[in-house]
């Protein structure tokens, strides 16, 4: 009983992991780039949702918005501080997007302020199975990032922007070769994770309705290494990294012993996996031709 | 990378001559003061801005009615907050800055992990501070150091005593594991408590914001213990009120000042109570009026225990001086902070009473903690 | 000889520039002139560099990514720590406790880089930076949850604050020595097997350099280093708290590292220095409710700066537009300035068809070639 | 001939159930030129490989001067003494043309010198650091890149980087130095330099050298001996004319 409970929190928290890790997996597998600002645009997000249903007071209306504004900021960031260093050191971007991250933060608090902002997104209630009690966003949150995952794994396998961004990230010379706008597929690389983290940032004001300008600076590290856990660039690894985590997090903090330690075991069980298989759980062994 | 090593070359020159000159040969940096001047060092950004900012809202509120007033016979105070970020590691320089422009005394640190550094810092120097939030029970522990706030370790036995007196015999705590306050408060409330009352303890740490399994972990307690700030504790009433008991008891310290203004309690079934000396609630009385005069000025949203505290202690600073000064001490405005300090720490630990928003007739023990009445306040009664 | 007098000049002006400093700021220290925002800004900086010319080592010469460098520091500062507070009563808080504890605080961090660096070294690129991430991470839970009498729980280690007119002068020493080994070791030998690791991988197997030996080696430097820096930070501090070393910190360094140039030491001390003074002019200047200002300064900067030295669009306004004109005799030869022309030779065919081979005419042009074996068509 | 150099005893190698290369016998002896000769994916450059250390050979041994290296590493395989280049050449791009082949001397005995002696800078670092240095100018001058020295490697046009890869390849001091693709995407001007310097490399450096080539003329006018492959396994061996007269050769190039 005890254990199907916290199976039961383990999801419910693996599945703001997995969402998260969809957007982080998305952009490092074809951009090829530790997007660090992705926490943030799911922070820009519940703020834009905030603002929506104060003056709207509808969800599903802030949801849209904030889709629309975050896809709008990813494109935007991508162009100022990403695009301009195609071609530099993987190293430089990733220093950019550190400092993306702290522009989105300061900014946040100089628009809204230092007190966390109370954002009621909707109120399901528990759903009560005997003597279980799941709370619905829990139902909700996991079955939609399950939707979006088959999504995104038809979007990728079946259309032509999806196959060409399979191609940019084989190998993006070729791509280009082939006549892939690689610049344009990475831009909507960057408008489709940025849409995945509004939508990430949708689903964790449903279960924690407290915004603040770090909202998405931990879940971000945490769901980064649910991604890698997962195999990075790999969608369903994404998910399966994502639930991992939150079981493993889910059941440590169970037991008082070893609860303090909770972030310490996530990373441990990153380590083992990594050292066990270097790619991750689902991710793809490339061997470099010699 | 060469340009910007060259050009980094010089200015770092530059900015090193500056910094080398701007103080060369200046020891006494009050004597040039033509305002007294308090120091504070608190997270104006950052994950504790709300209480950094809450403080210096408030001391500035108080600054500036003292000096409406017309001061200290007629010479002024002056307010410097530096933003620490809630980083020992930036206390001090900020320390350092704050005394090279001229500070006179101190509200110290709004939280307790700097204030740990501010404490050592201060003592070499003999500055007075009274700190408004910083409630760890070492922040005292020099001569010169003065808490406006409950030391976390006399909150965590006054909590434990209140829970012994209620006679259940299995509690749950909720408490972040990575937290001096939190953990300060925890440890003397564990060791007060009866040894045959059962604890359920469940933590969290970092910025956690998913509390479904120390939820379930308790959900069969009908008194819940919480020695942690506001925001973690509206987040997991939100995600409890389902699942823990509607009759159950969320039971807090001063942390949970500001919950009311976080969330909107009359959605939570349980009863939520805490212990402490400022009701962010209160309609009438000085804390009513701090109440109105803030939100008209910032908002609701920064309101909490750490400004109205922030408001006392700048209040008790200028009325102990003014007392002093009318004892017949000689308190002008470009002598030392030492010197201010023997006078404050004379009167501080003397018979001198403060009556504010936190509290009425407060006064001092020696060892620099504060002793007023905690009161219970039930923010919320519980659904029945 | 005139050249190579030239040459050990140029090699050499890093230590003399940070003796220069060294001494002219002592001596200001001893003659009581200098304010104490000064010596903690020289502590910070003498800190900032240690630990940026050793992950330097890391990412610039060896071109793994770590985002550890906190928790080696972590560890460092801790155990240092530790050991001074054991060993204060019974040496006093002067050098000698000084010097032991930075020794065993830097041997144990580098004990753990070996620990670490053993498996996570057969990873690569990000996973690498991920796992060192983690360990940083792993490293603070553990000391964040210690019992109050080991290390101090989540209040942090109470530990012996230095002399503060002296510490700095030490620290500053330190730099030099640190600047010594990990500059003596690049321009040699083992420096060049590092380098040639960071730039082919495959090549540098090829050529017989051992580098699970080298990479195992450089990580342990390094976190020695950081170690030590750790120790230098208790030193400095009157207590270790384990928030401050948060993967925020590791990526704090690694700015350095990057805006300095990667594979510039030079480059490293500069960045460490202008970015630790901007930090902390940022935070004593800006007060009250200009804070919120400081992330946004540090991040625009941060993006211009990045953007700036690295954009391949902008490479010929660099070119044209450098302060290196004007400092022409300082320049040193270093190969990082030169990355730009990195994937020159991907437009090289280096695989030709058959037949296209086949096609080619070598007859009229080389006479080593007998005509006679045609057989091969 | 002299002795055996180099003998392979049926290597082979399976990548997941697919069988890449498979009974490999070579001999090749002191001072050979012995070309390894087939189209795209016979496995040639799976054999260097393997020769290399970089995979380990599912199936049979490989001998160098008597001594048993099969499955060694690649850092043990050089030490003992096979070298080699790469088919897309892997130089160390930012470093400097002398810097490139100091890192190949880097293993010989008569510059060692320990991670302490070079940090506290004793006279043994300042005697290697010159001994090397004046090595490695009189390599680069055989092969006429003394000139560029102080160049970064990757300035260099692509002829030199590959005579500058060998020159790497050579400061190792291996008993057998394997070419991987030495002319591809040579014009012939640079080709024929080509031949001449492996000529040369053999005469004065007593090397032997296995190289592989797809172009059947520059192995003609080269090779003393070569093994021709098809889909991993040996199509015809032995010396030059004979094994491109062999029917299966021609059948296999022409007919296949």
């Amino acid at each position: 009983m005890e254990f199907i409970e916290t199976l039961i929190s383990g999801l419910s928290i693996g599945s703001t992991y997995a969402m998260i890790a969809l957007g982080y997996t998305m952009v490092y597998g074809i951009a090829k780039m530790l997007n660090f600002a992705h926490g943030d645009v799911i922070m820009v997000g519940g703020y834009m949702i905030f603002l929506t249903m104060t003056a709207l007071g509808n969800p599903v209306v802030g949801l849209v918005a904030a889709i629309i504004f975050c896809t709008l900021l990813g494109i935007t960031i991508e162009k100022v501080a990403y695009k301009p260093l195609r071609g530099a050191s993987p190293l430089a971007v990733l220093i950019t997007a550190i400092g993306m991250s702290y522009l989105l933060q300061s900014m946040a608090q100089m628009i809204f302020g230092s007190a966390p902002k109370m954002v009621i997104v909707a109120d399901f209630g528990n759903l009560k199975l005997g003597s279980l009690s799941v709370p619905v966003y829990t139902l909700i949150t996991l079955g939609c990032s399950v939707v979006i995952m088959v999504i995104l794994s038809l979007f990728v396998k079946y259309t032509k922007v999806g196959r060409a961004m399979i191609a940019v990230s084989e190998d993006r010379g070729a791509a280009q070769l082939m006549g892939i706008n690689v610049n344009g597929i990475i831009t909507i690389t960057f408008a489709i994770g940025s849409a995945l983290a509004a939508f990430a940032g949708f689903f964790m004001l449903m279960k924690s309705p407290s915004l603040s300008n770090t909202l998405g600076a931990m879940p971000g590290i945490k769901a980064f290494t649910a991604a890698v856990i997962g195999g990075i660039g790999s969608i369903p690894g994404a998910m399966v990294g994502g639930i991992l985590m939150g079981v493993v997090e889910a059941f440590s903090l169970h037991v008082p012993a070893v609860a303090p330690y909770t972030d310490a075991i996530e990373f441990i069980i990153l380590i083992v996996i990594l050292l066990v298989k270097p790619t991750g759980i689902l991710g793809k062994v490339r061997r470099e031709k010699v | 990378m060469n340009t910007f090593k060259k050009l980094a070359a010089v200015l770092m020159a530059v900015a090193m001559m500056v910094t080398c000159f701007a103080g060369c040969g200046k020891t006494n940096y009050t004597a040039n003061n033509t305002e007294y001047v308090i120091g504070v060092s608190g997270p104006l950004t950052g994950g504790a801005a709300v209480y950094g900012v809450a403080v210096q809202n408030s001391a500035q509120i108080a600054v500036d009615e003292i000096n409406a007033a017309g001061g200290l016979d007629g010479v002024n105070f002056k307010l410097v907050a530096l933003d620490d970020t809630h980083d020992a590691t930036k206390v001090a320089a900020n320390y350092a800055s704050l005394l090279e422009s001229g500070m006179q005394v101190s509200l110290g640190t709004v939280t307790t992990g700097p204030g740990l550094e501010f404490t050592n810092l201060s003592v070499e120097d003999n500055v007075f501070f009274l700190t408004p939030s910083a409630s760890g029970d070492d922040i005292p522990a020099n001569p010169n150091g003065f808490q406006m706030c409950f030391a976390d370790g006399n909150q965590g036995k006054v909590a434990a005593e209140y829970v012994n007196g209620l006679g259940f015999d299995k509690i749950g705590v909720f408490y972040k594991s990575d937290d001096a306050y939190s953990n300060g408060i925890y440890k003397q409330f564990k060791g007060a408590l009866n040894s045959s009352i059962q604890v359920v303890e469940t933590v969290f740490t970092g910025e956690a914001s998913d509390f479904t399994t120390q939820i379930n972990t308790l959900k069969d307690c009908k008194f819940i213990f919480m020695p942690i700030y506001y925001q973690p504790a509206s987040i997991f009433m939100t995600q409890a009120k389902d699942t823990i008991a509607k009759d159950a008891v969320y039971y807090g310290c001063d942390g949970f000042d500001g919950l009311a203004g976080q969330l909107d309690l009359s959605t939570i079934p349980q009863e939520v109570s805490m212990l402490s000396h400022f009701d962010s609630n209160a309609t009438e009385g000085a804390a009513a009026e701090f109440i109105s005069k803030y939100t008209a000025k910032h908002g609701a949203d920064t309101l909490n225990q750490f400004g109205a505290s922030a408001y006392d202690c700048v209040y008790a600073i200028f009325e102990a001086m003014k007392a002093a000064k009318a004892a017949g001490k000689d308190i002008n405005v470009t002598m030392t902070a030492s010197d201010l300090c023997e006078i404050l720490k004379e009167q501080f630990t003397g018979d001198f009473k403060f009556s504010g928003n936190t509290g009425k007739d407060i006064t001092w023990e020696d060892n620099g903690y504060v002793s007023k009445g905690a009161v219970k306040y039930v923010l919320k009664q519980a659904d029945k | 000889m005139a050249k190579l007098g030239k040459i050990k000049w140029k090699h050499y002006i890093n230590y003399i520039a940070i003796a220069i400093v060294t001494i002219v700021f002592g001596a200001m220290s001893f003659a009581n002139l200098l304010p104490s925002s000064t010596v903690y800004l020289l502590e910070k900086i003498a800190i900032s560099i240690i630990l940026a010319v050793s992950l330097s080592m890391v990412v610039g010469f060896l071109g793994e990514l770590s985002l550890g460098h906190a928790g080696f520091m972590c560890v460092g500062a801790y155990l240092g720590g530790k050991v001074s507070c054991l060993l204060e009563p019974v040496f006093g808080n002067g050098l000698i406790t000084l010097i032991i504890s930075i020794l065993v605080g830097g041997l144990i961090a580098a004990a753990c880089g070996i620990i670490i660096g053993l498996p996570a070294l057969r990873l690569k690129g990000d996973y690498l930076a991920i796992v060192t991430l983690a360990f940083g991470e792993i490293v603070r839970s553990i000391f964040m949850n210690s019992g109050e009498e080991s290390f101090g729980g989540s209040l942090g280690l109470s530990t012996p604050r230095y002399d503060k007119s002296v510490l700095f002068i030490f620290a500053f020493v330190l730099v030099l020595g640190c600047l010594a080994v990990v500059q003596n070791l690049i321009r040699s030998k083992h420096g060049r097997a590092i380098t040639s690791i960071r730039d082919n991988e495959i090549a540098a197997h090829a050529t017989g350099i051992n580098v699970t030996k080298y990479k195992l080696s450089v990580f342990t430097i390094s976190s020695l280093f950081a170690g030590i820096a750790g120790v230098l930070y208790s030193f400095s501090n009157f207590r270790v708290q384990s928030t401050n070393f948060d993967y925020n910190y590791s990526i704090e360094i690694l700015v350095m590292v990057v805006l300095g140039g990667m594979g510039s030491i030079n480059g490293s001390i500069v960045a460490a220095t202008l970015i630790t003074y901007l930090d902390t002019t940022l935070q004593t200047v800006l007060t009250g409710n200009l804070a919120v200002l400081q992330d946004l300064f540090y991040a625009l900067i941060l993006i211009i700066l990045v953007v700036y030295n690295n954009a391949p669009a902008l490479s010929a306004f660099r070119a044209t537009h450098n302060l290196s004109v004007f400092f022409e005799k300082l320049r040193k030869h270093d190969p990082a300035h030169r990355r730009d022309d990195e994937a020159k030779w991907d437009r090289v065919p280096t695989k030709i068809e058959m037949n296209e081979i086949l096609s080619v005419d070598i007859q009229s042009t080389s006479s080593t070639v007998d005509p006679d074996k045609k057989e091969g068509k | 001939m002299s002795e055996i150099i180099l003998k392979t005893e049926n290597l082979g190698i399976t990548f997941g159930g697919l069988k890449a290369v498979s009974d490999v016998n070579i001999e090749i002896r002191k001072k050979q030129l012995y070309g390894l000769v087939g189209p795209n994916g016979a496995g040639k450059t799976t054999i260097f490989n393997m020769l290399t250390g970089v995979y380990r050979p599912t199936t049979g041994r490989f001998f160098l001067d008597g001594e048993d290296l099969t499955g060694k590493g690649q850092e043990v395989i050089n030490h003992k003494g096979i070298a080699r280049t790469f088919q897309n050449i892997r130089l160390f791009n930012n470093m400097t043309v002398i810097h490139n082949v100091m890192v190949g001397l880097h293993n010989q005995s008569e510059y060692k010198c320990s991670f302490l002696e070079t940090i506290l800078r004793l006279p043994r670092y300042f005697k290697t650091e010159k001994a090397m240095r004046q090595k490695a100018k009189e390599l680069l001058r055989i092969f006429g890149l003394e000139e560029e020295r102080n160049n970064l490697a990757c300035n260099l046009p692509y002829g030199k980087q590959r005579k500058l890869e060998i020159a790497r390849a050579l400061a190792t001091n291996p008993k057998l130095l394997l070419l991987d693709e030495p002319a591809a995407g040579m014009n012939p001007n640079e080709t024929a330099d080509l031949v001449e310097t492996i000529k040369f490399i053999r005469d004065n450096f007593d090397m032997t050298i296995l190289l592989i080539e797809h172009d059947m003329k520059f192995v003609a006018g080269l090779c003393d001996e070569i093994t021709v492959l098809n889909f991993g396994t040996v199509l015809a061996q032995g010396d030059t004319k004979t094994a491109l007269n062999d029917p299966a050769v021609v059948k296999a190039y022409i007919g296949g």
